[in-house]
């Protein structure tokens, strides 16, 4: 027997289809290339759950068949902290956006990082607010306009891979929605990393971002996320002119050191000859 | 073994948390409240638990909701500031049915107000400090022992009822040291956890005044928790204004519909009182001084003393206004509990308050005072 | 009965530690109740450290310390700042070599509040040799004069309260302190 | 074989973008949601490399593999 549907839609719940992503939304993609990586590690589906905050990208764990925390905006990130430490032996993966994780949730996404806590998060960076309706956002380009920047932003942008990788994350890397191939493999090393991971993931709002920024299909998006990607490799023997307005792809940290939940398991068993306490709620009293 | 220590009320509420099988905190630095942290961080490592102090208190509150649905009995400690911050995921635990334990220490307020010094002041914030409807269950304690005791009861109110549950302690009641007694039979409630995977678990379908069992994540029901308003499968629906009734009415009666077996009140000389002084938490402590005095004096008055002001005991409050031509409430603010008793009293007894901010507690006369000026 | 007792001095001393040890005394081993509290935040930075004990044999309700029977005090501005509220015919313990004594003479006349004087640190250094356990020489000066809680009990306490190793030399203080009055 | 599931595909044709040997047109055939879909037009150059089946954002294509 053969099999006639996508071989992504078995991860899914299946009841909950079509999901809500705006046609050509990049969430999907990235919700294919997590499972294509996931099939590449040894990591059991049914031991992975999701935490998500708010957000187009933060309703991805509602999807699949898994258990998953759709918390509050900016948050997932504290949420995931005390499911990761209150048992180590899940894999936790978060699911996030541009304006969840390096706005509201900014300060929580640098000390997570700073933890090296073993948690895989995915931001999906489409530069905008989608589901607020298109205000820009901490990592939308200057001179982009958003419903809030009419004019176009005059911000200066962030850069979140760097961010990340300078706030301690023991795996960093960035590719966009047009290279499924990479992604799902940077995701596969992220769900391998014993500590901190962050893939972001640049991706196409035809929506909103495409349509204040004069590209109104997402095959328009699609294509300009193509053209402006240049490896980092390649980027790093270009000089500030040339890289402007570019999105450098590749891994940005790999660098495997002392994770928290390690840490934590080591001071237990060095003060307490019982073995590591989880699901405590569940157990009575000796 | 029984065995009896002289320490802080901080200390205490830490004590009864491991007693309660807590074995994840996490937390912020702040005063008065610290201790707790700190005490947690000692001795959570002993008993195979995990301690991590969160960047600030809106990551506390976010991460032992997180170590909730990994199975564990989990607490922050705070402060007004800190649960002032907390609000938004405290508001995220009511509508996932998510059990924990949120110790405030309250301090003299608003904003940042007197660290170092005493108020009753988040008495209301408690009660609706996140946005919506919901029906929160908050204990006061009086005394170290009190502390002990009502941390290990918030932990078992919390796993009953899928709640959060908040000790309202102050400044006086966690810095004081008095004997702790710490029992050798102590009841908890443990988290009532679903039947093994069959594909039909569906973990928001509770009866009207209900919850169902809770699983861990990990355990392979595949559950999906949202603080969006949503079915029985926890899927969100977001625009049925049916299915949203149906949530936030039972979020809130499972709690309303229980307020006789949750709310706990003390009652002393009441029988034939004229004047019943109403207190919760350490202004408490001044009443029986001041009812003494004056019932050497032949001036009948009682005490109620709350240990739950929410659910708000509101029947046992409207029993005492119907044999009590005056109430009493001494509160270290300047009037938030004295609402409720009014509103219980039905006005069917004066109520007078005796508020006080500043950071100290009443001293016995101030309430012995307001009895003579009532008695005339 | 209820006896209301306060000890200051400044930071370092150790007051606070002597607060809790007399409250576990008469808590855990004189079978009294006791409620020990303390002056916090920058209150006690400022220098004047304070702490407070009520003991009594019934249950105690107001936790606060009033009006003192009993001051202890081991510097001079915290005694200034903290002896207003002493009882008449109160109880005034000082360590004659950090206070200024004329300036609480007309004080001490006013009140009729009976005076001890203890040279805790004195002893702690010169007799006992280690300056830290000044607070200890003291609680053994307070015993002796207040019977506020029975020997038996402020040994037991000290025994529970100070750092493994560090017994003998602090029962050898409290004995000192016992002695000076 | 190719299969593209009608009820789940949103007509954003990155399946025609992304395919590196032009498998897909734009059809004529609308679906029950007014979208055009797409088509395996030139299904013999398919190489069943699975690109278009990981980039289709609503998980609807499906690429027939080699039966063992």
């Amino acid at each position: 027997m053969v099999e006639k549907e996508s071989p992504y839609k078995k991860y899914l719940r299946e009841e909950r289809l079509p999901h809500i992503f705006c046609p050509g939304c990049g969430n999907g993609t990235v919700m294919s290339t997590f499972f294509k990586g996931l099939e590449g590690t040894d990591i059991d589906f049914e031991n992975v759950a999701m935490v998500s905050g708010i957000g187009c990208s933060s309703r991805i764990p509602g999807y699949a068949k898994c258990d998953s925390l759709h918390t509050t905006h900016g948050r997932a990130l504290s949420f995931a902290t005390g499911l990761k430490v209150g048992n180590p032996d899940l894999d936790v993966v978060v699911f996030t956006g541009d304006g969840d994780a390096a706005s509201i949730g900014g300060n929580h996404l640098i000390h997570a990082a700073r933890r090296n806590i073993n948690l895989t998060v995915i931001c999906i960076n489409n530069n905008i607010y989608g589901m607020t309706g298109g205000q820009i956002s901490p990592t939308s380009p200057k001179g982009s306009f958003g419903t809030t920047a009419p004019y176009g932003s005059r911000d200066m942008p962030f850069n979140l891979a760097e961010l990340v990788s300078a706030a301690g994350a023991s795996y960093v890397a960035r590719w966009t929605t047009t290279h499924p191939l990479q992604l799902s493999k940077a995701i596969q090393k992220g769900l391998e990393n014993d500590g901190f991971s962050f893939i972001e993931v640049v991706s196409q709002c035809p929506t909103y971002f495409g349509r204040k920024n004069k590209m109104k299909t997402p095959l328009q998006m699609f294509e300009w996320i193509k053209e402006n990607s240049i490896n980092k490799r390649r980027a790093e023997k270009m000089d500030e002119a040339e890289l402007e307005g570019k999105i450098i792809v590749g891994e940005f940290a790999n660098n495997p050191h002392a994770e928290l939940t390690d840490n934590i398991k080591k001071l237990a068993e060095e003060n307490s000859d019982k073995p590591l306490a989880i699901k405590s709620a569940f157990e009575e009293l000796d | 073994m029984v065995e009896e220590r002289f320490v802080q009320g901080n200390e205490a509420c830490a004590l009864g948390a491991i007693a309660a099988n807590c074995r994840f905190f996490a937390g912020y630095p702040i005063t008065p409240s610290t201790e707790i942290a700190e005490q947690m961080s000692i001795l959570l490592p002993k008993y195979g638990g995990s301690f991590v102090q969160m960047e600030d208190e809106i990551a506390s509150a976010g991460a032992i909701i997180g170590a909730s649905w990994s199975g564990m009995k989990a607490m922050t400690a705070t402060s007004g500031p800190g649960i002032s911050l907390m609000q938004e995921n405290i508001g995220y635990g009511f509508i996932t049915e998510t059990p924990i334990v949120i110790i405030n220490v309250q301090r003299g307020s608003p904003s940042t107000g007197q660290p170092t010094m005493s108020a009753q002041a988040d008495m209301m914030q408690v009660r609706w400090g996140s946005h919506g409807d919901y029906e929160p269950i908050a204990l006061a304690p009086s005394s170290v022992q009190e502390f002990f005791d009502f941390t290990i009861k918030a932990f078992n109110l919390a796993e009953e009822y899928r709640v959060p549950v908040t000790v309202l302690a102050d400044e006086v009641v966690g810095h004081m040291r008095e004997k702790l007694i710490i029992p050798d039979d102590i009841e908890i409630v443990t988290r009532k956890r679903p039947e093994k995977v069959d594909g039909q678990y569906l973990p928001f379908d509770a009866p009207c005044d209900g919850t169902t069992p809770m699983p861990a994540f990990g355990d392979g029901f595949n559950i999906h928790v949202t603080g969006l308003t949503h079915d029985e499968r926890g899927y969100p629906d977001t625009n049925d204004p049916d299915t949203h009734t149906k949530l936030v009415e039972r979020l809130c009666n499972k709690v309303l519909m229980h307020r006789k077996d949750i709310c706990s009140v003390k009652k002393e000389n009441c029988d034939d009182a004229d004047i019943v002084i109403v207190s919760c938490g350490s202004p408490y402590r001044s009443v029986g001084a001041a009812m003494k005095k004056a019932r050497e004096e032949g001036i009948k008055v009682g005490s109620l003393k709350i240990d739950t002001p929410w659910p708000f005991p509101e029947e046992e409050i409207a029993e005492i206004a119907k044999t009590a031509s005056d109430i009493i409430v001494p509160e270290m603010n300047l009037g938030q509990i004295v609402h409720e008793v009014e509103r219980a009293a039905h006005g069917e007894a004066n109520v007078h308050l005796i508020g006080k901010i500043g950071g100290i507690l009443h001293k016995p006369d101030e309430i012995y005072d307001k009895i003579k000026e009532i008695n005339g | 009965m209820r006896t209301e007792v306060r000890i200051a001095g400044f930071g370092g001393q150790g007051v606070i530690m002597a607060g809790v040890i007399i409250g576990k005394a008469a808590s855990l081993f004189d079978n009294k109740n006791a409620v020990q509290t303390q002056s916090y935040g920058p209150e006690a930075r400022g220098g004047a450290s304070r702490t407070e004990v009520v003991i009594d044999d019934d249950e105690i309700d107001y936790p606060k310390v009033t009006s003192p029977d009993i001051l202890v005090a081991m510097s001079h501005e915290a005694l200034i700042k903290y002896m207003g509220d002493l009882k008449d015919e109160g109880v005034l313990i000082i360590d004659p070599d950090m206070i200024v004594e004329e300036e609480i003479v007309d004080f001490v006349n006013e009140h009729k509040i009976k005076l001890y004087r203890a040279p805790a640190t004195k002893t702690a250094t010169e007799d006992v040799g280690l300056r830290i356990v000044a607070n200890i020489v003291m609680i053994g000066a307070i015993v002796k004069v207040t019977e506020v809680v029975s020997v038996d009990a402020a040994k037991q306490a000290i025994l529970d309260s100070v750092p493994k190793g560090t017994e003998d030399k602090n029962i050898q203080a409290f004995e000192a302190g016992y002695a000076l009055l | 074989m190719i299969i593209i599931d009608s009820k789940l595909c949103k007509g954003c044709d990155i399946c025609i973008a992304t395919c590196p040997k032009n498998v897909y047109s734009k059809s004529d055939k609308v679906n029950t949601k007014n979208v055009y879909l797409p088509f395996p037009e030139h299904e013999e150059g398919c190489t069943k490399c699975g690109l278009c089946e990981l980039s289709c954002p609503d998980q609807a294509i499906y690429v027939e593999k080699e039966v063992e």
